[in-house]
């Protein structure tokens, strides 16, 4: 395979277009193959998995249900990116949000104050924040690799989460089982569509994803931290301040992670438990880099990844596929997204041979 | 046999997944490439290296399936990095979350088998040895982990292979200038650092537990991702830091059983917090790691 | 040895594109034996593209090479040495953290013992002595030369192409090389010599071919042909004639540098010790020295980008005032602007369009409302900016990355020009920028100062620090000279406060 | 009438042996039993992906569901309520509705006489048990355990890890060979899927015994035994009680005298004194007239928690969150 990459004048928009589409026409493909050598129905599978999600209200309504934390986690996780601030470490800060927003209805259990789950989203905000901080500042003070710590700091928030729920935070009614009380109804996020799962979370995460277009398009805030991503020198040049962009991504990035934790406890789960984290923190990584960093891109990715999931549960029940395929197929489709996004920038010639 | 005698005995043997896939992502980053795709890697290896264990019975097939598996993913992470310059944060993420997926397909129907696990050899002599006789009662492949490290830490420090690898991660550029093939020496690289961490999986399910289930490596490539740093890419403190980490595994758990009133939560999470404060130990030191450190990781080549 | 008539080298016909740019078209070259045959041209004329093509690093789209008559096609460094071509680059091609002996025996073959006492051999022979074991990061740039030059005389080659090896020495230095270069020639080597000096090719060059903009415009005999023949073939004109100097009386000291003292966290970099120096407005400061020396870590210093602790913030003053703890932003909001030395990365972001590029340094400048980009104001300055220094782009919406150097440069410039600073310091000015353009920018300096602006330029570029600055300063191993009155001095003088050779301590460079 | 479907929702990936491949055993015999068919939803992640795999297999046509899981109960009482023609069983938990009823073994009854049996075999009186979760569930078979050991000898003493998963076979395996080192020369794996520890004990000549599936085949001279699960007759009288319409929400603590929970695979090592003793408490644990949670029973601080002549009830079993005195590790906290 003889090939050079020149580069274009501009990125094309055709191709920026094109790339998520193309790697979606290969994920399908490769996803068919390895159907096919499992014995399944491949094609039956494949459209399961890709299409039934959108064919009844109660499918889709779960595809927004999961599309809220993607999106959240996501819109955060690209503002650092971007910034080349490489937090893999949003399943911890997530987490720590959930935990956070738990304390209100762990310890008032009795509480029915409206301010009840406001108070825990800012809580859930506040947590993920921190715990992100705390990347931050090993990586400011003392130079540390934020990828390790982020990644480190996850595995040790699942054993606080452990250890809450094993000890101090377990339903005192709850048999001793791994998990906190269950919370009472002010303590839950309002439901945004009646009769579906689908609570006010989907518009806090619009609200971000808003919010990140404003920041990193249109504000001279967005403005340092896309310099400080591309060209860093170039940052230090114009006098903008890295570890202050180390910090704003972290911090906002481990907000909007704490913020999505805090609303799957207030929303679907009802409680803290040792599954308050479905593996969004990656998932959103790969649904950033499919929106191509972009906050409108990663609008739809993150209901392309959703419909992912509830395709690839729909796909277990009723086309015998195990669960560790969407895994396959989420892989396949940032492996492909990253070969073809290169062409944005590059067009692709063969290699000129030597004229002899 | 006394728990310190327990630890020294264990830890070597605990260390060897993590001590070959540490040194394989070594020699991937001193060529200047990040391959955060180890767990993954590692994962499929078992799986595939568990298999061939189990319905061939021999070992050696074993691990070169593993091996190739790896390999293979290694590979796939190498396509989009090097020859499409994509990021290779996201490229090792992609492939970490594709080849952990596989290995749960294809090791679905042999979950929790079990093989027969490698014999132990003696040191005749220093096994006879008290307290520390049980160091030297272990596997082939930990005596031949160990000799890895070895010859690895004399490769870079003596060898022009060495030398052209540690050339194209400090600057690529003028390696390509006097004739070095970049791309295809990174290639190699990231294939062998894929065999390692192929080995490292297969070490796991087919010598140490030995027996196949999902999510069995359980943040064993992580930790070996950032043993590299912990190690500031010298061959021999990444090799010790493997050490490390096999003996706090050990003792955490010794710790468990002796009775202590610790949360057992807050041993689990001790190698974790280890590391990150041995990260911002080791990196608050900017000449150092400015001496050691590979100066183009992470950036893609043009040439 | 190829018998007397056949040439050891012969190209024709070679071409190469990058992209968009042709940076070889239809190139004829031929070198005979035992001759230093001189590459002469502009930046950006093709000469490194060439090269690499006679080395084997990069493949022609069209066209044959032979070699001793007959015809091959390097297709690696590695085929190259093998035909007996040996090359050093324009970017020296060591690695810091390896030794010596361990870079030479990246591309010599031969067992280690051997080669530590080749190179001492051969290092005494030709005048290039250098300790094999020492790690090449603490060489000087000059050693660092010797040992590229060593690493290709160790494969007996031929052949030997030097890309531009004089840019990175002072004048006394140059004399020292090209005493090696003449002995190697008397001894059956040829060598392609690349530079844009002139002097230097009639000096020590018997053939030369010009080339301008991928093409060859002239082959002659360097030793017959005058400067004047030479530059026109080069530049396609003759010389613009250097500005006059006009002395002005400077004011007040706006940018002062007070015992500065700097050693950094890269133990790979020169520390800087002791350093005192005053611009007054309406004068032109010249810093000059081989770059290495502590001209990065300088520049970081005066631009802000790399602060000093708290207490140690008067040994920087902008005007009075004590600033050596503040941030590039603050300086530059205290009337301070910086032109760096790479612009693509530094002065400006590839990746962003001209405008978006316009607001790096100018976002005080009521480009940003409210925290909010205004689209409209950053566009208008940036349409300025192109106007009034002459950017030629197809319009603000261009990607710095997609401009020409010559062209970016400008921008750059320009941009800082606009934001009418009290201090302009600039780094290499007209490094890569084509003579006109090179001109325009010079007089925009002088402009300034006649306006009563303060500048400091750094330059390696001895000809356009005489050219441009009223004082001079020489920055070598982190120390700087006294204050020299350029119109009271000479190159020579220069040169030797480059070596070191003026304080008395000759050697290492 | 049509067949019926059963769907089975399990935490973990079906292996050879465990907890999930008993409940697929027990699913296809009650299948078969009233010639149903069975759906088999393996390794389901607890949480709200559950419970939309749960509602997906109803809307599918699942007319009788078991969840294997604890951690599937809030999502399975919503399902319950929605589909109020469905049947559901559900390990482990403690809430009841009427077309939703609890399951839970007492392992409990087996530890015990497995602790007399490793009180005879031991040399050191020191055994040792690697544990998943410090569940209820898992506390109180530790406990039965402890108390066993000590009907043989008062001075055993039990060491306990928690590995804190349910599935790390190198952690299981490290903390097995941990409490070797220690001197245990009997553990018990407690609630692992995987045969690690059995293996390691073999390997190092120590007995060993587990829940739920035999695996004397990974221990094949050091097996003390089992205590299996049999869940067939228990779901074929749920499946069959769901087609007769009689289906009713109840918590069903299931034991030895329900032919859920037996032991088996006695090692011969055990001395036959003892294997009597053995017999004699399993058959008075069947008929009722003995529960090693009759008082007095103290734990570990020495404080005596129940009185003498008072037995626990199944409830408080169900939510027993200390340890008897003999442990020496302290429950975590
Ligand atoms: N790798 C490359 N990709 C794209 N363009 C290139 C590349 N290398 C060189 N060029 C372009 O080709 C042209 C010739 O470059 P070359 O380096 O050969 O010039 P030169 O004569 O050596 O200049 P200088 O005096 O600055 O060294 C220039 O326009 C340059 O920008
Ligand atoms: N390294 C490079 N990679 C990609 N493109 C390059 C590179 N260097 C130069 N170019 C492209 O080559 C073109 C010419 O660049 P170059 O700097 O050589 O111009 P030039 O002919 O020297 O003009 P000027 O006289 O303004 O310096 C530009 O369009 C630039 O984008
Ligand atoms: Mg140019
Ligand atoms: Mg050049």
């Amino acid at each position: 395979m003889q090939f050079d990459l020149v580069r274009r004048e501009r990125a094309s928009v055709r191709m920026a277009v094109l790339a998520p589409l193309l790697a979606i026409v290969a994920t399908g493909a490769v996803a068919w193959l390895i159907f096919a050598l499992l014995g399944r129905d491949a094609g039956y599978a494949l459209w399961v998995l890709a299409v039934s999600p959108f064919t009844s209200w109660y499918d889709f309504s779960e595809v927004l249900l999961k599309t809220a934390p993607l999106l959240l986690v996501a819109q955060g996780l690209a503002i650092g990116f971007r910034a080349r601030v490489f937090n893999i470490g949003a399943e911890g800060q997530l987490v720590l949000g959930a935990i956070f927003a738990s304390a209100v209805p762990v310890y008032f259990p009795d509480a029915t104050s409206p301010l009840l789950w406001p108070a825990m989203m800012l809580l859930g905000i506040l947590g993920g924040a921190l715990w992100a901080a705390i990347a931050a500042f090993w990586r400011t003070a003392l130079n540390a690799n934020e990828i390790l710590v982020t990644l480190m700091l996850s595995l040790v928030a699942t054993q606080l989460l452990n250890w809450l729920l094993l000890g101090p935070w377990k339903d005192p009614a709850g048999f001793n089982f791994p998990q906190s009380v269950m919370f009472q109804f002010e303590a839950m996020l309002p439901t945004l569509l009646p009769g579906t799962r689908v609570n006010i979370s989907l518009i806090f995460a619009v609200v971000v994803s808003l919010a990140a277009f404003v920041l990193m398009q249109r504000s001279l805030t967005g403005y340092r931290l896309v310099v400080g991503g591309t060209a860093p020198k170039a940052a230090g040049y114009a006098g903008f301040s890295a570890s202050h962009a180390v910090w704003l991504s972290l911090v906002l990035s481990g907000a909007a992670a704490g913020l999505a934790g805090a609303a799957e406890v207030a929303g679907p789960l009802g409680q803290l438990q040792r599954s308050v984290s479905q593996g969004y923190g990656f998932a959103a990584i790969i649904v950033a880099y499919l929106g191509g960093l972009h906050p409108i891109g990663i609008m739809v990715s993150s209901l392309l990844m959703a419909a992912i999931y509830i395709g690839g549960d729909n796909a277990m029940v009723s086309a015998q596929l195990p669960q560790a395929a969407v895994r396959v197929v989420q892989g396949l489709l940032l492996v492909f997204y990253l070969i073809a996004v290169t062409l944005v920038r590059y067009r692709v010639v063969r290699h000129r041979s030597v004229t002899p | 046999m006394t728990p310190l005698e327990f630890i020294l005995a264990g830890t070597l043997a605990a260390a060897t997944p993590l001590l070959l896939a540490a040194l394989g992502e070594l020699v991937v980053e001193k060529s200047g490439v990040l391959n955060l795709g180890v767990e993954g890697m590692m994962a499929l290896a078992a799986a595939v290296s568990f298999i061939v264990a189990y319905e061939t019975g021999n070992h050696l097939l074993a691990f070169l399936a593993g091996g190739v598996a790896s390999m293979a993913a290694a590979l796939v992470f190498a396509l989009p990095v090097l020859s499409f310059r994509a990021n290779q944060v996201a490229a090792g993420l992609a492939v970490g979350i594709l080849a952990g997926g596989l290995s749960a397909l294809v090791g679905r129907s042999y979950e929790s088998l079990t093989v027969t696990a490698l014999p132990k050899f003696s040191i005749p002599l220093l096994t006879e040895l008290p307290v520390i006789g049980g160091v030297f009662r272990q596997d082939i492949v930990v005596w031949l982990s160990v000799a890895l490290a070895f010859a690895m830490a004399w490769t870079f420090k003596r060898t022009r292979l060495g030398w052209t690898i540690r050339s194209v991660g400090e600057n690529p550029n003028a390696a390509h200038a006097i004739g070095t093939s970049v791309l295809g020496l990174r290639l190699a690289c990231i294939a062998f650092g894929g065999l390692l961490a192929g080995f490292g999986g297969a070490y796991a399910s087919t010598v140490y537990t030995p027996l196949w289930a999902d999510g069995m490596i359980a943040g064993r490539g992580w930790i070996a991702v950032a043993l590299v740093v912990f190690g500031t890419w010298q061959t021999g403190r990444v090799a010790a830091g493997a050490i490390l980490f096999g003996a706090l595994s050990l003792g955490e758990l010794v710790v468990q059983a002796t009775g202590v009133n610790i949360p057992s939560q807050l041993l689990a999470a001790l190698p974790y917090l280890a590391t990150i404060i041995v990260l911002g130990l080791i990196s608050s030191n900017r000449q150092r790691l400015r001496m050691y450190s590979v100066a183009s990781l992470g950036e893609p080549f043009r040439r | 040895m190829a018998e007397e008539g056949t040439p050891l080298l012969r190209l024709s016909g070679i071409a190469k594109s990058y992209g968009p740019v042709q940076a070889n078209r239809g190139i004829d070259l031929t070198v005979r034996p035992n001759s230093i045959h001189a590459i002469l041209g502009e930046n950006g004329a093709g000469k490194s593209t060439l090269m690499k093509m006679i080395y084997g690093v990069e493949a022609p789209d069209a066209g044959t090479i032979a070699w001793r008559g007959a015809p091959v096609s390097p297709a690696s460094p590695a085929d190259a040495r093998k035909l007996g071509i040996g090359m050093v680059f324009q970017h020296f091609s060591l690695f810091e953290t390896l030794t010596v002996l361990e870079n030479v025996a990246l591309v010599v073959p031969g067992k280690l013992s051997d080669l530590a006492s080749r190179i001492t051999d051969l290092g005494r022979e030709y005048g290039l002595d250098v300790n094999p074991n020492s790690l090449v990061h603490a060489l000087s740039v000059g050693e660092r030369q010797r040992v590229e030059i060593l690493r290709c005389l160790m494969l007996d080659p031929a052949l030997l192409i030097l890309d531009e090896p004089t840019s990175v020495l002072p004048p006394q230095m140059v004399d020292r090389l090209f005493v090696t270069l003449r002995v190697l020639r008397d001894r059956g080597v040829s060598i392609l010599f690349i530079s844009h000096k002139l002097e230097e090719i009639r000096a020590l060059c018997d053939d030369a071919t010009i080339l301008r903009d991928g093409t060859v415009t002239g082959r002659v005999d360097p030793r017959e042909a005058s400067a004047r023949e030479l530059a026109t073939m080069m530049i396609g004109r003759a010389m613009p004639p250097p500005l006059p100097a006009e002395i002005g009386t400077p004011g007040a000291a706006m940018l002062e540098l007070a015992g500065l003292d700097w050693a950094g966290p890269d133990p790979f970099a020169p520390s800087l010790s002791n350093l005192s120096l005053r611009v007054r407005a309406g004068e032109i400061v010249g810093i000059a020295g081989i770059s290495g020396n502590g001209q990065s870590e300088l520049a970081g210093l005066i631009s802000g980008e790399t602060a000093l602790p708290r207490s140690r913030m008067g040994e920087i003053l902008l005007g009075d005032a004590p600033v050596g703890h503040l941030g590039a932003a603050e300086r530059r909001r205290r009337g301070l602007a910086f032109v760096p030395e790479e612009r693509l990365g530094h002065g400006a972001v590839p990746e962003l369009s001209l405008w978006q590029n316009a607001i790096l340094t100018a976002h005080g400048r009521g480009l940003v409302r409210r925290g909010m980009v205004d689209r409209r104001r950053a566009r208008d300055f940036a349409k300025e900016c192109i106007a009034d220094f002459d950017v030629r782009t197809p319009g603000d919406h261009a990607e710095a990355g997609a401009l020409s150097g010559g062209n970016l440069q400008k921008f750059v410039v320009g941009r800082e020009i606009m934001l009418e600073p009290k201090v302009l310091f600039v780094q290499q000015p007209t490094w890569g920028v084509d003579v006109g353009a090179a001109a325009a920018i010079r007089r925009r300096l002088i402009e300034m100062r006649n306006a009563g602006c303060a500048i400091l330029v750094i330059s390696e570029e001895i000809e356009e620090l005489f050219e441009v600055s009223d004082r001079l300063y020489v920055l070598r191993s982190g120390k700087l000279s006294p204050p020299l009155v350029t119109s009271d001095t000479t190159y020579e003088e220069v040169g030797e406060w480059m070596i070191g050779a003026a304080e008395g301590t000759a050697h290492a460079v | 009438q049509e067949a019926l479907s059963l769907a089975l929702v399990t935490p973990s990936p079906t292996a050879d042996v465990g907890w999930s491949h008993e409940l697929v055993a027990g699913s296809e015999a009650a299948a078969e039993a009233v010639g149903g068919e069975l759906q088999l939803l393996e390794n389901i992640m607890e949480g709200p992906d559950a419970d939309r795999i749960m509602q997906r297999a109803v809307a599918d046509g699942a007319g009788f569901v078991i969840l294997g899981s604890f951690g599937y109960m809030n999502g399975g009482l919503q399902l319950a309520r929605r589909y109020p023609d469905v049947s559901i069983l559900h390990a482990s938990g403690y809430q009841t509705a009427e077309n939703f009823s609890p399951f839970a073994a007492k392992y409990w009854e087996g530890t015990y006489l497995m602790g007399m049996a490793a009180a005879a075999v031991s040399e050191t009186g020191k055994i040792g048990s690697v544990s998943a979760f410090a569940i209820p569930e898992l506390i109180t078979s530790l406990n039965a355990f402890i108390l066993g050991a000590q009907a043989i000898n008062p001075d055993v003493e039990l060491s306990v890890i928690w590995t804190n998963s349910w599935f790390d076979p190198a952690s299981e395996r490290e903390a097995a060979q941990a409490l070797i080192s220690q001197g245990c020369d009997v553990l018990f794996s407690n609630a692992q899927d995987t045969p690690s520890v059995i293996s390691v004990a073999e390997e190092e000549g120590v007995y060993a015994f587990n829940l739920n599936s035999s695996m004397k085949s990974y221990a094949e001279t050091k097996y003390l035994g089992v205590v299996g699960t049999d869940w067939a007759p228990f779901f074929t009288a749920q499946a069959q009680a769901h087609l007769d319409g009689t289906f009713e929400g109840a918590n069903y603590y299931l034991g030895i005298e329900d032919d859920t929970v037996f032991v088996a695979d006695w090692s011969p090592d055990i001395p036959e004194d003892v294997m009597a003793q053995i017999e004699e408490t399993l058959a008075s644990i069947t008929d009722g007239s003995f529960s090693p949670f009759a008082g007095p029973l103290t734990d570990q601080s020495g404080e005596e928690r129940v009185a003498a002549d008072v037995v626990m009830t199944d409830q408080e079993l169900q939510s027993m969150d200390w340890h008897v005195a003999g442990v020496t590790t302290p429950l975590p906290e």
